[in-house]
């Protein structure tokens, strides 16, 4: 009781702090000078009609793979800690229906273009390398919760998971080579809003997909291994 | 007008279904009130997509419905026990 | 009438308050179940209802009043786009955010998987064979 | 064509790369960190006349100009912090050849090169935002690396970090976010040169969100409760890469953002209470430790307090003396633990007891533990006493003779603990847990690898003119905002 | 059951349909990306996807599938009226019940469509499938025996399903 | 002439949809709920999404798309939480005729057996 | 005219890389290393004579400055005097290794250059070589029973390092300079509280070297456990170090700031009261604990920590007489304390053990040993003709003319007690029977006659002629513009007090001598000694013979009424403070590193808090 008390103390403490911080930020109002760059230069220096996009990919392209990373790191990270720790139990388990198992199936194939649709258009609407990842694994997600015993080729995961990654950086040291910068958009512009546009936005966001989609994927496999025992 | 009554229906029907997300009883209830929860907020998704003009409404319509899709499933295994 | 609707389901209408007052409280929401909660999931919970008050703040900071998203596919948008549309930073700045955010939580929870296997347990105050 | 954007594309290309070596040949993963880290160092070095030539080098990503894009600044002071980063790593990864590092080795090796990737990154960026992303990298493989022997203890470890880690760095992401939402800026040039316009009151809060939340990575005192934990629980190379690389990213990142962004004014005094604070919490606690890996860990604690101190004094001799106290600690603190780590081989116990006499059963690598730890101790002819002794002389310069009378009597406990430390390993009583200790004539290449940091550390503590007047140009760089910011933006600003 | 080729081109062809339908757009630039894309896809879960590849596509099939949609819609829309019915009525008149009835589809996909099918119509929802088992929740119970349920529950869609699917 | 039966339609799906609602809310056990769970909200969702299709033609494809989508997963998911209901042992509502469950139940494990 | 003319630096260096020389070659054959050492210390010695009165070297942005004078040259020369003497003795033990010579080498070098520097960096820098590497001749032959002694001196001369270092921060951040002129030309300009503390600070960190009580715990233990043979320079020099570094802050830094002085007692500073105080108290204390000790180096160690309570004695009263008395006594104890230990050395080479009581009768074995601890005893008890009773004597003046009576007695009886231990040293070692085991036992090396031999000539020279000595001393005293002695000649030394004429005294006292040694060597030698059982007779139960040994318990009476005394020790006190800063340190551990990761969590929303507060207050 005392220690809720307590804490209610130091919230109070807190969120006076933070209220009085927060809205002497001011909201709604234009303020910023590099966004204000972004939105001017987007088409004419990257061609990509999608400022966020171009800004994810080009202009903080070094953030965009510094995240790449960090996700790749999960991914790893997971894999290490989880790697052959758990005692197995005797659990009975239920299997999945007949209905899931079949509707899955065909919903597979559908989520994997899904997610290839999202990344592929990333420079032309909200999608991008992410979330198309996400949608990827989702699709394996599926088959892990519904297919018994599904399992996905670990040795390709990684080898894909590997692949793209190195294809991101050799894409930036191609821009290196090419333009003197890293991450140099050494692709033509195109016309906006067409498929084949913003350089090398579509290709990273192309990488970025592979790699999320078998990381999420592999991450999500861990996570599965881990909680099934027989 | 046409908004105001579509949106007003689709706002009673989340109210209710989170009503029941709160009351339950059981796990189960709860879920099934979510998921019908997601199947509204997908339509209303698309809704304001007609409203706001914007398109890219749809997409994450899309994608809402298929995480929500796969939400359900993982709910529904874990509650019958299979993962 | 769908232009007042428009109105209502724009920031406009709520203004600072909501977006800031619920960053704020997610912000607290999450500190008080990392200080209170014992369970170690609720703890990880908790960290991410922190790390979304953060995210919540983020992208509201990009909002202009009036403007719309940043993709700049139509004629008035690509002339005049500062005119239209809203800061894009933040929203990039969030989405890597949102990315690290998941990243962190998947890696909690395998380490509390860990945890709940090697000590049986997931109270937080159990867990301290490391102390001293 | 070499830029300093190798020194992170290059591990980052190689850590993607570990999966596919191994199919190669299973045990070809193991060389990987150090032909990393080899060629991050060539990088390093080849870059040095440029660096002296121009004064700093400034690459931009994407081509964009800062402060639109993000920029890497190799500049005396990321320059410097980045080779101690790079030394280290590349002594830990030739301890890593006869390492057994915990299963899955591979992924094991590819969060090794990511932490220091992320550590590089922290170092050598521009930009505020884009060193959150490289923290993150930072800590997320350092969790990862804590809690990776599967054990109860490392999880515990890990958790904790994470509870700390994640929490601080979120805060520091809303500070961040308070600076770009009152300035519409990311470049901590351009920070820097506008962070007039701020609301004093958003300043304040800022950097109180930005000093807790690098903290603890910086392992400052009430945040870095992770530490021991961690220390003691981590495999014995990724220690070292905790203080050797984590820590001096974090205490960097704290250096450069009050120093080039706020401007330290009005916040140094934070520095200089947290540090004595830090300080002498490290150092009493290590004063009763058994346990070797959470004494030296409590050691560090102690160190980081100092450097902080250092920092927090905010004159051209203290600053000099930090900065070369980072680079002396992570040596010598590297080149302890490894040496613990061959000494406690085949022991596997860590308290003092069971080594007790272990200088006479590892003579040489106990001798090269000695070596560090007398750096350590700031004795003469070693490196770490000319950085002690520049960072009392810089606080009592600066008046702040009270602070260095304490950081004094922290030295003083840290004479005591090591001395009963040595006394332990050079007992003629042998303990009987070092009857199966595994020879330390196995591990010839670790032990040629401390060797070269052991002279290293002499060479240094003989003659440390050299490397004092790189460090004394870091050290102008980062007392002189100015300078900083015009070196990047130049007249750019709009 | 059909060729590997068949299977592929089969599933080729519905996954560049799906393109098609996700890009709106008869872009060269899109189609050919789709078509690569579909192929891709294609070249690693035909197996999955199909068993019958293009025999599918039968004109026989087709035209049966068209009519069982229009008739499965039909049947949906008075499942609906007669559960909002239930829904609205103030005295809620239900008289649920679990039975247990028996399925003709002899193929996974047939199964699932009747399952799917009995979930979207009058009152009925698939608790469970087990080979030819089915289990169903049926919110106005109007015979308990296997054989009358199995004819009132999925008789009604295995009579068109069957063409087309078997 | 398109978007009047599209915004008819987009009528229809709302209403259904918090009819769905209702049945959720109302419904004394948790089949009960899905079937109206089930039904209603799909075919609201169904027929408010093709009518913003109609009502703007040039969104049909995607809309089409949405809509079967849901039209195809809604089941699977709707049984898919019944058999979780019943797997995880949730009652029926106490004015149930019949519970097929035990014996069904029985079936299923000899067949197990003979396996 | 010169043959070579080196800086500073090069001077430095040479030698560093010459006890290279000496380890390389030391472990290659190894009896080159003693010769090798000896060698080089002589040219050490010699190229001394040939260094530039000053000269600077920059280093680490640094400009460290050095320079000789007359005091450099006083300190200096009795540095390399005994260091060479000791060098002889060395020769003799053929089991210190090349390591332990090498280390000899850069110790003296570094001594000197302790006296060289003309700032407080190289000082420091001198300061701490010659710390560390004494610290390391002290284990330099194992570890083995030494731990406690080693790690007492690592700990303490760790701690008096840091004093110094904050005393010499503080000058230098008050100054603003760092070199010895400019800081002495500014020192007015510190605040007198803060010259008071850096120099309270200095003093103390000095006095660790020079075993001043309270800080001299460490010193009994390290000079009994260093090697034998190198005890004599480490007690008779090392520990001028800190004379030399109090004499340095006290007198060359505070003592001419007029503010410093406002304060007085007796006509001396607050300041120098206190150190007559200490010095007193060390004096007698030491010296009441060094009669009950068994063992002769620690007995020795013991009166070495009493004999550096005078010096500090006398230089609390800093008046020419203090001065004069101080100095005086530093190199009167420097030789006779170094000759007492080298021939304890050579007692132990020769039989093994300085337990008092395990030895006896050793006069008729090692006559020459005797007769040499007859003239080192000489010295130490002040008896007329050795330099002991000239540095003792102006020191005893000092003290009754400055009015100090009451401390001035406290010296008078340490000097009893200085007798009583010396008689008990003497007495055990070579008077009363001889040991069975002892009877092979041979007189000592010749290296070591040679040692005793170049020490009894400065003993008796300066004894005999007390105005040579106090020439040299009021030279130094003028440099530095302190009162010195002006009243004396060759032989005589006039003080307000009195006037003595060495030469006289001594010989005349040597003349009784004489007649009282040949009447001994008459009557002595016909009277039998006693067995060691003796006390057999004394009614007591035997049941060992060991502890019946009359020099168990030599003192014992003494030790029954000094109980009282003897508990109130340093020692206790420092376990006191121990135990203090553990249980801190023990709060400490368990409050931040509690173990409970939600702890850590209140932690940092805490310090959010406080920091949230401190913020509020500034900005507000
Ligand atoms: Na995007
Ligand atoms: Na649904």
């Amino acid at each position: 009781m005392i220690r809720k008390l307590f804490v209610l103390f130091l919230l109070v403490i807190v969120g006076f702090f933070l209220a009085s911080v927060v809205v002497s930020v001011p909201f709604g109002a234009e303020k910023t000078i590099v966004g204000r760059y972004y939105l001017n230069n987007t088409i004419g220096e990257t061609g990509g009609v999608n400022a966020v996009t171009s800004i994810v990919v080009l202009y903080r392209g070094f953030d965009t793979l510094g995240e790449v990373t960090v996700l790749f790191l999960a991914a790893t990270g997971l894999a290490a800690i989880l790697a052959n720790t758990r005692e197995k139990r005797k659990k009975h388990k239920e299997k999945p229906s007949l209905i899931m198992r079949v509707g899955t199936d065909y919903l597979f194939p559908a989520a994997i273009v899904f997610g290839s649709y999202i990344f592929l258009h990333g420079h032309l609407t909200p999608g991008g390398g992410f979330p198309g990842g996400v949608v990827i694994a989702s699709g394996f997600l599926m088959l892990f919760l519904a297919q018994w015993h599904y399992k996905a080729d670990e040795l390709w995961l990684k080898v894909i998971e590997s692949l793209a990654g190195m294809t991101y950086v050799l894409i930036g040291l191609i821009g290196l080579w090419k333009l003197g910068t890293f991450l140099g958009n050494f692709l033509g512009k195109g016309t906006p809003n067409m498929l084949l546009s913003a350089g090398i936005i579509p290709l990273i966001y192309i990488v970025i997909g592979i790699k999320v989609g078998s990381e999420m994927t592999g991450l999500l496999q861990n996570l599965r291994e881990t909680t099934e025992n027989e | 007008m046409n908004w105001i009554i579509v949106l007003g229906l689709i706002a009673l029907g989340t109210v209710l279904t989170i009503l029941r997300t709160a009351l339950g009883p059981t796990a189960s209830d709860r879920a099934v009130a979510v998921d019908s929860m997601t199947t509204i907020t997908t339509a209303l998704l698309v809704l304001l997509g007609l409203l706001m003009d914007r398109y890219i409404y749809l997409d994450i319509s899309l994608v809402y419905a298929a995480l929500a899709f796969i939400a359900t499933l993982a709910i529904a295994r874990y509650l019958e026990g299979g993962v | 009438m769908s232009e007042a609707l428009r109105t209502f389901f724009s920031p406009q209408i709520l203004g600072p308050e909501i977006f800031y007052g619920s960053s704020v409280g997610l912000f607290l929401i999450g500190l008080y179940m990392i200080l209170v909660k014992k369970n170690l999931v609720k703890i990880v919970i908790g960290l991410s209802f922190i790390e979304s008050g953060v995210n919540l703040f983020l992208i509201s900071l990009g909002y202009v009043w009036g403007k719309t998203a940043p993709i700049l596919n139509k004629p008035e948008l690509m002339k005049e786009p500062v005119k239209y549309a809203v800061d894009p930073v933040p929203q990039a700045l969030v989405l890597t955010a949102i990315v690290i955010g998941v990243a962190v939580t998947a890696m909690a929870l395998s380490i509390v998987i860990v945890i709940h296997d090697k000590y049986g347990t997931l109270d937080i105050s159990k867990i301290k064979e490391l102390k001293w | 064509m070499v830029s300093p954007i190798l020194l992170i594309a290059i591990p980052l290309f190689m850590a993607f790369s570990v999966p596919l070596w191994g199919l190669i040949w299973k045990k070809l993963p193991r060389y990987i960190p150090f032909a990393t880290f080899g060629m991050t160092i060539a990088v390093l070095v080849s870059l040095l006349p440029q660096l002296w030539a121009k004064g700093v080098i400034s690459v931009v990503i994407a081509g964009v100009k800062p402060p639109f894009g993000i920029n890497l600044v190799f500049g005396p002071f990321g320059a410097f912090f980045a080779l101690i980063i790079q030394i280290v790593a590349l002594a830990a990864s030739i301890y890593l050849f006869e390492y057994e590092p915990p299963e899955p080795a591979e992924k094991f090796y590819m969060l090794f090169i990511l932490v220091v990737l992320g550590a590089t990154g922290m170092v050598l960026t521009g930009d505020i935002f884009n060193m959150f992303v490289f923290l993150e990298i930072t800590s997320i493989s350092s969790y990862a690396l804590t809690a990776i022997r599967k054990d109860g203890h490392s999880a515990e470890a890990g958790f904790k970090y994470l509870l700390l880690g994640s929490l601080g760095s979120t805060l520091f992401l809303f500070g961040i976010a308070l600076i770009y939402g009152s300035l519409g800026t990311l470049n901590m040039a351009d920070i820097g040169a506008r962070i007039g316009e701020m609301n004093p009151n958003l300043l304040a809060a800022a950097v109180i969100l930005i000093l807790i939340g690098m903290g603890v990575e910086a392992e400052m005192l009430p945040v870095n409760g992770w530490v021991p934990d961690a220390y003691q629980a981590a495999p014995v190379p990724v220690v070292s890469i905790f203080s050797g690389v984590v820590a001096k990213a974090g205490i960097y990142a704290l250096a450069r953002i009050l120093y080039t962004i706020i401007g330290l004014e009005s916040y140094a005094s934070l520095l200089l209470i947290f540090g004595i604070l830090t300080l002498l919490a490290g150092e009493l606690a290590a004063l009763r430790q058994k346990d070797v890996r959470r004494l030296l860990a409590y050691s560090s604690i102690g160190q980081m307090g100092l450097i902080m101190l250092a920092f927090g004094t905010v004159g051209f001799t203290a600053v000099i003396g930090g900065i070369f106290h980072a680079f002396n600690h992570a040596l010598a603190k590297a080149l302890m633990f490894f040496a613990l780590g061959i000494m406690a081989a085949g022991v596997g116990k860590w308290d003092m007891d069971s080594l007790e006499g272990i200088g006479r059963v590892k003579p040489y690598t106990t001798l090269l533990f000695t070596i560090g730890l007398l750096s350590t101790l700031g004795l003469p002819m070693f490196s770490g006493f000319w950085s002690k002794l520049l960072i009392i002389i810089g606080m009592v310069n600066a008046k702040y003779t009270v602070y260095a009378s304490l950081a004094l009597f922290g030295s003083a406990v840290e004479v005591v603990y090591f001395a009963r430390l040595l006394g332990k390993f050079y007992s003629s009583k042998i303990s009987n847990n070092l009857k199966d200790a595994i020879p330390e004539s196995k591990k010839i290449f670790s032990l040629l690898g401390m060797t070269f940091i052991a002279i290293f550390i002499l060479a240094v503590g003989i003659y440390p003119d050299a490397l004092v007047k790189w460090i004394a140009q870091g050290a102008y760089i980062l007392l002189n905002k100015a300078t900083y910011i015009g070196m990047i933006i130049g007249g750019a600003i709009q | 059951m059909g060729s590997r080729l068949s299977k592929f081109l089969y599933t080729a062809l519905v996954m560049f349909l799906l393109w098609l339908l996700l890009t709106s757009s008869f872009n060269v630039q899109e189609l050919v990306a789709g078509a690569v894309i579909a192929i891709l896809v294609a070249a690693f879960t035909h197996e999955r996807f199909t068993k019958k590849g293009l025999a599918n596509l039968h004109p026989k099939r087709v035209v049966c599938m068209f009519i069982y949609f229009f008739y499965f819609f039909w049947q949906m829309i008075k499942a609906n009226i007669d559960v909002a019915w239930r829904v609205i009525h103030p005295k809620m008149p239900i008289n649920p019940g679990i039975v247990h009835v028996k399925t003709k589809m002899k193929s996974d996909f047939g199964k699932l469509m009747v399952a799917n099918s009995i979930t979207l119509t009058p009152g009925t929802l698939t608790l469970e499938v087990l080979g030819d088992d089915m289990l169903i929740h049926w919110i106005d119970v109007k015979a308990t025996d296997v054989e009358t349920a199995s004819k009132m529950i999925p008789g009604v869609f295995e009579k068109c399903l069957k063409e087309f699917m078997e | 002439m398109l978007a009047i039966i599209g915004w008819i339609m987009i009528y229809i799906g709302a209403t259904f949809l918090f009819l769905g609602a209702l049945g959720i809310f109302r419904f004394p056990d948790v089949y009960n709920r899905l079937q109206a769970g089930t039904k209603c909200t799909t075919l609201g969702a169904f027929s408010s999404i093709v009518g913003v299709g109609l009502v703007h033609p040039a969104w049909l494809p995607k809309t089409l798309l949405i809509a079967f989508f849901i039209l195809l997963t809604n089941p699977i998911s709707s049984h898919a939480l019944g058999r979780a209901s019943y797997k995880s042992g949730v009652k029926l509502w106490e004015g149930s005729v019949i519970d097929k469950c035990k014996e069904f139940e029985e079936c299923q494990k000899k067949e197990e057996e003979q396996e | 005219m010169n043959l070579v003319t080196l800086s500073y630096a090069q001077y430095f260096g040479l030698f560093v890389s010459l006890s290279v020389v000496i380890y390389l070659l030391g472990k290659g054959v190894p009896p080159i290393k003693s010769v090798l050492s000896f060698l080089s210390l002589l040219l050490a010695a010699y190229l001394f004579t040939t260094l530039q009165s000053t000269g600077q070297t920059t280093l680490l942005l640094l400009n460290f400055t050095f320079g000789i004078d007359i005091l450099t040259k006083f300190f200096v020369w009795m540095t390399f005097g005994i260091a060479i003497i000791v060098s002889f003795v060395l020769v003799s033990n053929k089991e210190l290794s090349p390591t332990f010579h090498a280390l000899y080498l850069i110790n003296v070098i570094a001594t000197v250059f302790i006296f060289l520097s003309r700032d407080l960096i190289s000082f420091f820098l001198a300061w701490e070589l010659m710390g560390w590497t004494t610290f390391a001749m002290i284990i330099s032959d194992g570890w083995t029973d030494k731990l406690k002694a080693a790690r007492k001196y690592f700990v303490w001369s760790a701690i008096g390092a840091y004093f110094v270092l904050i005393g010499f921060a503080i000058l230098i951040s008050q100054t603003g300079y760092y070199q010895f002129e400019p800081i002495l030309a500014h020192i007015g300009t510190i605040p007198t509280g803060w010259l008071i503390f850096a120099v309270a600070l200095l003093v103390a960190g000095f006095g660790v070297k020079a075993a001043m009580m309270p800080l001299h715990v460490w010193a009994p233990d390290a000079y009994s456990e260093s090697p034998h043979e190198f005890t004599g320079f480490f007690s008779g020099v090392l520990s001028k170090a800190g004379i030399y570094g109090v004499f340095m802050a006290f007198f060359y830094f505070a003592a001419r700031f007029e503010a410093f002085n406002m304060l007085r007692i007796h006509g001396t500073s607050i300041f120098g009261y206190i150190m007559v105080w200490i010095g007193a108290i060390t004096a007698f204390g030491a010296a009441l604990i060094a009669t009950n000790q068994e063992y002769g180096k620690k007995l020795l160690a013991w009166s070495s920590v009493s004999q550096l309570g005078y010096i500090i004695f006398a230089f609390g009263i800093a008046d020419s007489l203090g001065m004069t008395g101080a100095l005086a006594h530093a190199l009167a104890h420097a030789l006779f304390k170094s000759m007492l230990f080298i021939i304890m050395a050579a007692v132990i080479m020769r039989t093994g053990t300085d337990h008092l009581p395990s030895l006896g009768g050793l006069i008729k074995k090692m006559p020459l040993s005797f007769i040499f601890a007859v003239v080192g005893g000489l010295a130490l008890a002040g008896i007329p003709m050795t330099i002991g009773f000239t540095s003792k004597w102006i020191i005893y003046e000092a003290g009754i003319h400055g009015g100090y009576i009451f401390t001035t007695t406290l010296i008078f009886a340490a000097s009893t007690a200085a007798f009583l231990y010396y008689y008990r040293f003497v007495y055990s070692v070579f008077l009363g029977p001889l040991h069975e085991e002892h009877k092979e036992v041979k007189e000592a090396p010749a290296y070591y006659w040679i040692s005793y031999i170049l020490i009894a000539i400065p003993i008796f020279y300066f004894g005999l002629y007390p105005g040579k000595l106090l020439a040299i001393i009021s030279k130094i005293l003028d440099t530095y513009d302190l009162p010195s002695l002006q009243t004396y000649t060759a032989t005589t030394v006039a003080t307000p007090l009195g006037t003595f004429n060495g030469l006289l005294i001594g010989l005349g006292f040597g003349a009784a001598l004489l007649v009282g040694l040949i009447l001994y060597l008459i009557g002595g030698r016909t009277k039998k000694a006693a067995s060691p059982t003796d006390k057999y007779l004394a009614s007591e139960v035997v049941t060992n013979e060991f502890e019946l040994h009359y020099a168990m318990d030599f003192y014992k009476f003494l030790e029954r009424e000094l109980h009282g005394i003897l508990k109130i020790s340093a020692q206790k006190f420092y376990e006191f403070f121990e135990e203090i800063v553990r249980f801190t340190a023990d709060l400490n551990r368990k409050l931040f590193f509690c173990g409970n990761g939600q702890a850590y969590l209140y932690y940092l929303t805490i310090i959010l808090t406080i920091l949230i507060f401190a913020i509020w207050r500034i900005n507000l």
